[in-house]
């Protein structure tokens, strides 16, 4: 395993909130606001893993447990995937499923320690939250097995390493085009983004994530943020190892292009904040739909190609 | 083949025992218990010796009866589910003691007790059967035994008609079988296992075999929609009873299915397809009508039905494999579906072991009027919370691992050049990620409503507590789940010799590159553990932080709400109700909202209920039919016998003048 | 021997109408059946000579018969003494009957042991006989012996029973004297009109001269009338009646003994057609009339209301069976012989049980009786047994010989009957089950709840039977196997 | 001689299903025997064995003296109303009877006798009388009448066995007779006992045991006060 993985995994860990920050940039120059500094969610992390903690009574070891799972399920999943196009440490075939499992259990972690709380306001969240993750499972199965169809690679780091330029001049581009599309929108949903939710309000009207976080403090509170965040950028790379389309001879080069795009990717989620509106509740499922057709069509593109 | 022998003997034995120990409860449960135990631990030991199929041996005794022989024998495939049904035997009858004692006052327990270890023995026996009647004798008797069982509290109506409609359900299941084995007999000369597995059939009649078998090995198995019983047999049954049956009496189907593509040569392509699709309907639907119900063992027996539409994909990616020569494929769908089958006897045994502990400290198995037994019951909690994420197929479980093989093998199948891509095989592993999200979302449900936040009808549940007997099997089925998940590389041994048998000759070589595979499962468990080891750093740091600052309690935080009741908290009904809404189509759920109007409203609310579509829309009306014209016909018996006379005069003149036609 | 079969009871029988004291008649009923019993065991160690010239024979077929005759006779007539002496105690005051509370008395005791026995006498001897005529006379003397027991209880029920049972039999069975004449004709042997024999071993042997329309003719007679007696549908009608209305025991004994005896009848017809190469037309018809009287028991099964009159109904659907078995032919044969002996021992011990059951509940409606488990610790455990040996439920012998006839159906190709078979069993199954669960099972109406100690004569006799049964299944004894496959032999199951 | 006697039996059925009067139908059926009993022996006159007097006599005996004796006994006991009121009226019953006598000479076409012993009459002649005992037997309400219906079946088939010669052992020809007698004298009790019970002897009253369900039952007493064929369809 050459120091270049090494770096580029880590890196992960290190430049994830610094994505909030550049959504947050984004927004607020949009708004004409000058807004907070880029690195203002690492102030964030920070002070709150300085704080102390309050835990409501009802409350039991399951509330404790949902944190540090979560984080720590997230972090690992991030750890399957490629960094840097470089092949993963933890790479194997169908290394796709770990990927998704680890996924699925960071949300159950979290939503059964918002159950624990016997509010009615993290219940409801808990609730969207399974709600969105049960379409948007096969959804993103349906995209990762598009790429899988067309580069025959059985792992993610050996398919994203295998999406090649030359592949981009074929007929077969479309199908790029359509899984990053979906893994997009199933980003912004995943991490309860406009136009799904909106991560700034407090209001019970609509939220998904931040609900089921309401009694959450301290450090605990610290290590969702940080999880939240390593979602984020767990997918950003996942689009950015789609559309990255050159290989360079060095992977240093390379690798720092692609943290550039995801960091782009961090912008676009800013402008599509910034010029979108919240949609309601009840039409996000139809969102999800959508990224299924849209896996479906890339699926059935890649058969029909192959 | 002794120690089998003594495995099958001594359930019974103790069991006939306890009959006789009619007037003392105590004496007749312990003595049947002991059997239990110590035939299922001989069991369990004798299963582990086969499993890798080298001491392979037969015993036959000659039989009066017709076409019958006492033919026994043991192979991998046998071997598997022999360590299934003993393992959870084992557990569930250690559960049984406490459990059953509760009830000492009301009725005489000597009969549960007998009736238990014959289902036992009698699964045993089947899955070791090589002869057609025998295995159909078995296959009865573990019908009745379980109905009995059922039954146990036939005081109650809704008992009664739950153990009919399961009665009725196995009955019509047989007639399929009947059908099958004479069919067999007739191809093969005997109705000896041997001669079925050396046959060279036409393929009509294999598709014909192939079919019977589903239908009939399916109805005890639960595929929908022959699952009709399970909803209702399962909260009826006592909870050890409901572990065993739904943890591996149902899978007895699975082994007959299993047994059956022995029997029936190279399959063609639609059979796995068809398995593939009766998966897909069974999984999701199983898993969406869970995600609806408020009991809490109605809304594990329709889990079963999905975990039984898992293994069904499992065998359909196996059974398409086979007939594509990819016998790399059928062996991880078939072994897949096995190990799943081993896993989902562990956590869904635990499960209806953890919901027999809520209703036996509560005596309630509506999810709307509990919550927040983690604390009175705190190991029931802990082994329940393990389950649920095991079942939801959640690294680094054991679930996940069955599952991982299942889907991994259908990306293969869906990725072998040598073949055009199936839809079907797509098919398969991207309804288990929506199986597996539902899964998610109805275990979140199960385990949040029941045992956290705080108990929905105000007060705290009387707890009787959880005795030992109760603990101890719920521990060890939990430790299971875990030591599957974490090292899948060893639990995969178990079933890959079954899974190569079924394979055929290529597969065993195929199963030489599985161990190779294992690799893979290596990976699996590297990530898991570190998953786990991660975890814990994690909790260690939050310690370490917090260390030396304040750590207070207080109230939830209730958004500035000042008087939060506990019925305030979310019920299943709601938790449940986004998912329903999307899925309103299948399921046809009854929804009774009633939102609260004005600016001071008084009340409001919103309660669900889903009856069996099935049930309601096919197999009630059709039972009203026949009991409907057979009433029509009634005005034959009229009761003048005049006419009666006239019947034997026309029926003369009938036949002289149809039989000697002039 | 053979005399002694048909003559012990029958002396027995004029010694019973003699005496006038109660107890003497029982010892004289259980002494007789025993000393039956005894002979017809021996036998079945070494056949006896035959008799009268080859008239009385105790060939295969006719070893099983009295066999299933005997056995059932004896542990009924145990089953008897404990019922009289209930009825002798019920009697002492004018009692109301169950239904609608008429009064009513009983027959004289002595009338209804001396009836047992003729029927016994009349019973062994078709059993016994192969001369057409004799089976004949024999069969028509079982009527006559049996009707005065149905008419025990002297209600006006029983009685319409005992008159459409009279008529409908004597009719029957007159056509069958018919049948008998024309199988005389048909066997005659030249123009001189010289005696031909109509024993029905010579008749075999007589082949080809045999006229085949005549044959026919008669073979389509004793169908009809022997098939009355049977209770094959829808010649079956008198069956529900009188099975619902007679003692259980005489209920017993009608269902388990006498429609097999009528059955024999049958039997010795289709040997005779399979001797005489006609066996495809008997067989399509048996296959006609098998299959229609198990429609005939499914349609009135489902959702009956009476427990006895489920039970007659019952009886027709197996009488049907052993038809169909014979009809398909082949192993279905020994299927058809084998049943006919499970279907007496299961309808035996449910009969009696029935007995049980009236004499607590007072009622033979399905919905008056609730859980019979717990009232009664033997009888309702039995009654479950004996529901399930009836629906042919493994490992009761029923099962066994279901499936042979399955079997032998399905090898010979009838697909769509082996599909008409299994769904008529399938919901035969549906619609008792409703009603047995329901009674086993459940709170009882009356409380408080307490089981009642069973008298040893009325639990004894049904356990007897429900141990048969399930030996039959578990391990059929060999000397029974061999006899049966030989009476199989006899009905060509050759081919 | 033996075909005039033969037209007898079948017009003294015809009589019989004529007859509107208990006490001649029974007379009429007692001749009737005895006509059975000169027809055994005027067939065989060839070679008169003392088995054939004997059983003629017994014939005569039991058929032309005893049954009648026993029925006109049962019938006073239970006191009998003179008239039959049948099912279908006398003129229409005469009707079906005719239909089958046609029916049986049809029957008889298709079974030729083996041999020349009888009269080519027999066969159809047994037949006719079966019918008219079955027509007897299903449109008479009466216990006594059926019984007689009966009476005229055995005759019937009866009448048959001449055909035979002497095939059948005497053995069994006694013992025919003698259940016959017995199951007469079985049914003269049981006629007895329903009068005792109901105060008449009209079979038609035993219709108390039956599976029919409730509206079924409403269905036929609606059908004795007369509705239209489609009406039941739709009841039942």
């Amino acid at each position: 395993m050459s120091t270049a993985v090494l770096v580029f995994q880590a890196s992960g860990f290190f430049l994830a909130p610094l994505l909030f920050g550049v959504t947050n940039k984004t927004k607020a120059w949009f708004a004409g606001r000058n807004g907070p500094p880029l690195i203002q969610p690492y102030y964030d992390l920070w002070r709150l893993l300085g704080k102390g903690a309050v835990y409501s009574e009802t409350t039991t070891w399951v509330f404790r447990l949902g944190p540090p799972v979560g984080l720590a399920a997230t972090g690992i999943s991030l750890l399957v995937l490629p960094a840097g196009g470089l092949t993963s440490p933890l790479a194997f075939n169908g290394d796709i499923f770990l990927f998704a499992g680890l996924l699925a259990t960071a949300r159950f972690a979290v939503v059964i320690s918002a159950m624990d709380t016997g509010s009615s306001f993290e219940g409801m969240g808990a609730s969207r939250e399974v709600t969105f993750g049960a379409l948007a499972e096969p959804a993103l199965f349906l995209s990762l097995s598009s790429l899988v169809l067309v580069t025959s690679q059985l792992s993610l780091s050996g398919a994203i390493a295998s999406l090649e330029w030359p592949l981009w001049t074929e007929d077969i581009a479309p199908v790029f085009w359509l899984a990053a599309a979906a893994l997009f929108v199933l980003m912004l949903v995943e991490n309860s983004r406009i136009p799904v939710d909106d991560p700034n309000t407090h209001l019970e009207l609509t939220m998904v994530h931040e609900v089921m976080v309401l009694d959450h403090s301290g450090p605990d509170f610290g290590y969702i943020l940080y999880s939240s965040s390593l979602k984020m950028w767990l997918f950003a790379s996942l689009i950015v190892g789609i559309l990255y389309p050159l290989s360079m001879a060095s992977p240093w080069s390379g690798g720092l292009l692609r943290i550039a795009g995801i960091m782009l990717i961090g912008v676009a989620v800013g402008v599509v904040e910034s010029i979108m509106a919240r949609v309601r509740m009840v039409q996000v499922p139809r969102l999800l739909v959508g990224c299924m057709v849209m896996g479906v069509l890339g699926v059935a593109l890649a058969i029909a190609i192959r | 083949m002794n120690l089998l022998l003594l495995a099958l003997g001594i359930p019974v034995l103790s069991g006939s025992i306890a009959l006789f120990l009619y007037a003392r409860p105590r004496a007749a449960i312990w003595s049947g218990i002991s059997g239990a135990v110590a035939g299922c631990g001989i069991g369990i030991v004798y299963a582990l010796q086969n499993v890798s199929g080298q001491a392979a041996t037969d015993l036959r005794i000659p039989w009066q009866v017709p076409y019958g022989e006492f033919h026994i024998s043991v192979d991998p495939l046998s071997a598997v589910f022999l360590l299934a049904i003993f393992g959870l035997g084992l557990l569930t009858a250690i559960y049984s003691g406490p459990y059953l004692l509760h009830y000492r006052k009301e009725k005489s327990l000597s009969a549960s007790s007998f009736f238990f270890n014959l289902l036992l023995s009698s699964m045993a026996l089947l899955v070791v059967s090589r002869n057609g009647i025998l295995f159909l004798v078995a296959w009865e008797v573990m019908a009745i035994a379980s109905f009995f069982l059922v039954t146990f509290e036939d005081e109650k109506p809704e008992v009664r008609n739950a153990g009919w409609t399961y009665l009725i359900m196995a009955h019509a299941g047989t007639a399929f079988l009947l059908a099958f084995f004479a069919i067999l007999g007739r191809e093969a000369g005997s109705l000896d296992f041997d001669n079925f597995s050396a046959l060279q059939l036409a393929p009509a009649t294999a598709t014909g075999l192939f079919l019977l078998a589903l239908t009939g090995f399916g109805a005890k198995a639960g595929f929908i929609p022959l699952h009709v019983w399970l909803p209702e047999a399962h909260p009826a049954a006592p909870s050890h009873v409901s572990a065993v049956m739904s943890g591996v009496m149902i899978k007895t189907g699975i082994y007959g299915i299993l047994r059956a593509l022995t029997f029936l040569g190279p399959p063609p392509a639609w059979w796995g397809i068809l398995l593939i699709l009766i998966g897909l309907v069974s999984g999701i639907l199983g898993v969406l009508f869970a995600l609806a119900q408020h009991d809490l063992k109605r809304l594990l027996a329709y889990h079963s039905v999905e975990n039984i539409g898992i293994i069904a994909l499992g065998m359909g990616v196996g059974v398409w494999g086979l007939s594509h020569g990819l016998s790399f494929v059928a062996i991880f769908g078939f072994s897949g579906a096995m190990l799943h089958v081993l896993n989902h006897a562990v956590f869904k045994g635990l499960l209806f072991l953890g919901a027999g502990s809520v209703l036996h400290s509560t005596g309630e198995r509506n999810m709307d009027r509990l919550g927040g037994l983690m604390k009175p019951l705190p190991v029931t909690g802990a082994t329940f919370l393990i389950a649920a994420a095991a079942i939801s197929g959640l690294p680094p479980l054991n679930g996940f691992v069955s599952e991982f093989l299942i889907m991994y093998g259908s990306l293969k199948g869906a990725l072998a050049t040598e073949v055009p891509v199936s839809t079907a095989l797509l098919g398969t592993f991207v309804g288990m990620g929506l199986i597996g999200g539902l899964a998610v979302a109805c275990f979140a449900k199960a385990f949040g409503v029941v045992f956290l936040g705080s108990p929905r009808n105000g007060h705290a549940p009387k707890s009787h507590g959880e005795p030992a007997g109760f603990k101890l099997p719920m521990l060890a089925l939990a430790a299971v789940c875990a030591f599957i998940g974490i090292l899948p590389f060893v639990a995969i041994r178990l079933v890959l010799p079954a899974a190569s048998q079924i394979a055929g000759e290529e597969g065993i070589r195929a199963a030489t590159d599985m161990a190779a595979f294992s690799g893979t499962l290596g990976r699996i468990s590297f990530g898991s553990s570190l998953a786990v080891l991660a975890a814990v750093c994690l909790v260690l740091l939050r310690k370490a932080l917090l260390r030396g600052r304040i750590v207070s309690t207080g109230p939830t935080w209730g958004c500035g709400y000042e008087r939060p009741t506990t019925r305030m908290q979310y019920s299943s009904s709601s938790f449940a109700q986004p998912l329903l809404a999307i899925f309103r189509i299948l399921l046809r759920s009854r929804q009774a909202l009633h939102p609260p109007v004005g600016y001071f409203p008084r009340s409001g609310g919103f309660r669900s209920e889903t009856p069996d579509v099935f049930s309601a829309r096919i197999y009630r009306p059709l039972q009203w039919w026949i009991e409907r014209m057979s009433l029509k016909l009634r005005w034959l018996q009229h009761g003048r016998v005049h006419l009666y006379l006239l019947y034997i005069f026309v029926t003369l003149v009938v036949l002289l003048v149809w039989r000697l036609r002039f | 021997m053979v005399y002694a079969m048909v003559l012990l009871p029958a002396l027995a029988a004029v010694l019973a109408f003699l005496l006038r004291s109660e107890k003497p008649q029982r010892t004289i009923l259980v002494a007789a059946s025993a000393a039956h019993l005894a002979m017809v065991v021996s036998s079945f160690v070494s056949l006896p000579p035959p008799g009268l010239g080859g008239w009385l024979e105790v060939d295969a077929i006719g070893l099983v018969f009295i066999g299933i005759t005997s056995l059932l006779f004896f542990i009924a007539s145990l089953y008897a003494v404990g019922y009289l002496h209930r009825e002798v105690q019920a009697s002492r005051s004018p009692r109301s009957d169950f239904v609608e509370g008429v009064l009513f008395s009983n027959a004289p005791e002595r009338v209804f042991v001396g009836c047992m026995l003729l029927f016994l006498a009349a019973m062994s001897l078709v059993t016994l006989s192969q001369h057409m005529g004799m089976l004949w006379v024999a069969i028509e003397a079982t009527t006559l012996a049996s009707a005065p027991l149905i008419y025990f209880h002297r209600h006006h029920r029983s009685l319409e029973a005992t008159w459409k049972y009279l008529l409908l039999c004597s009719v029957g069975i007159a056509l069958a004297l018919l049948g008998t004449f024309f199988l005389a004709a048909s066997a005659s042997q030249d123009s001189t009109g010289r005696a031909a024999s109509l024993v029905v071993s010579d008749m075999i042997k007589s082949d080809g001269v045999i006229r085949g329309q005549w044959l026919k003719a008669a073979f389509l007679l004793l169908l009809v009338g022997y098939g009355t007696k049977m209770g094959l549908a829808p010649l079956h009608s008198w069956l529900p009646d009188a099975h619902s209305e007679s003692p259980s025991l005489v209920s017993a004994l009608m269902s388990g003994a006498l429609l097999n005896v009528a059955f024999v009848g049958i039997l010795r017809t289709y040997q005779v057609m399979v001797g005489a190469g006609e066996a495809a037309f008997a067989q399509q018809l048996l296959m006609v009339f098998g299959l229609l009287s198990m429609g005939i028991g499914v349609v009135f099964i489902v959702g009956q209301t009476d427990y006895k009159r489920m039970l007659a109904y019952s009886s027709v659907e197996h009488m049907g069976i052993l038809s169909l078995g014979v009809g398909i032919g082949g192993a279905a044969a020994f299927g058809s012989v084998f049943h006919a002996v499970n279907h007496s021992l299961a309808k035996g011990l449910l009969f009696l049980v029935a007995g049980n059951i009236l004499a607590l509940y007072h009622t033979t409606s399905v919905r008056g009786v609730r859980g019979m488990v717990r009232l009664l610790p033997v009888s309702g455990p039995l009654w479950l047994a004996g529901f399930m040996a009836i629906t042919g439920m493994p490992p009761f012998g029923t099962f066994f010989s279901e499936f042979t006839i399955l079997q032998a159906a399905l090898s010979k190709g009838y697909v769509l009957v082996s599909v008409l078979y299994l769904v008529l069993l399938g919901i035969v199954f549906i619609g008792m089950s409703a009603g047995v669960l329901a009674m086993a099972q459940g709170e009882p109406w009356s409380q408080p709840v307490k089981p009642h100690s069973e008298a040893v004569l009325a639990v004894l006799p049904p356990a007897v039977l429900a141990v048969g049964v399930l030996l039959m299944g578990v391990y059929p004894p060999q000397v029974l196997n061999t006899t049966l496959h030989n009476a199989a032999a006899l009905l060509g199951s050759g081919r | 001689m033996v075909e005039v006697l033969l037209i007898a039996m079948v017009l003294l059925g015809l009589t019989v299903l004529g007859s509107n009067r208990v006490a001649g139908s029974i007379r009429l059926v007692a001749v009737q025997g005895a006509v059975l009993a000169v027809l055994l022996f005027v067939s065989r006159i060839s070679d008169v064995t003392l088995n054939l007097i004997v059983l003629v006599v017994l014939t005569i005996a039991l058929k032309g003296w005893a049954i009648p004796w026993l029925l006109f006994r049962s019938i006073r006991a239970a006191r009998v109303k003179r008239e039959i009121d049948p099912f279908l009226g006398q003129t229409f019953s005469l009707v079906l009877g005719t239909a089958a006598i046609g029916l049986a000479f049809a029957l008889s076409g298709a079974l030729p006798l083996p041999h020349e012993a009888g009269s080519a009459l027999i066969v159809p002649v047994s037949l006719a009388t079966l019918f008219t005992g079955f027509l007897l037997l299903v449109t008479r309400k009466q216990a006594v009448t059926q019984v007689l219906g009966y009476l005229v079946m055995e005759n019937g088939i009866l009448a048959f066995s001449l055909a035979l010669g002497n095939e059948l052992p005497t053995l069994v020809e006694m013992g025919i007779l003698l259940d016959i007698f017995v199951a007469v004298f079985v049914m003269g009790i049981t006629i007895y006992q329903i009068s005792r019970e109901f105060d008449n002897i009209d079979a038609n009253n035993l219709r108390e045991l039956n599976d029919m369900t409730g509206d079924q039952r409403r269905w036929v007493r609606r059908l004795k006060n007369g509705v239209t064929v489609k009406e039941i369809r739709g009841g039942m």
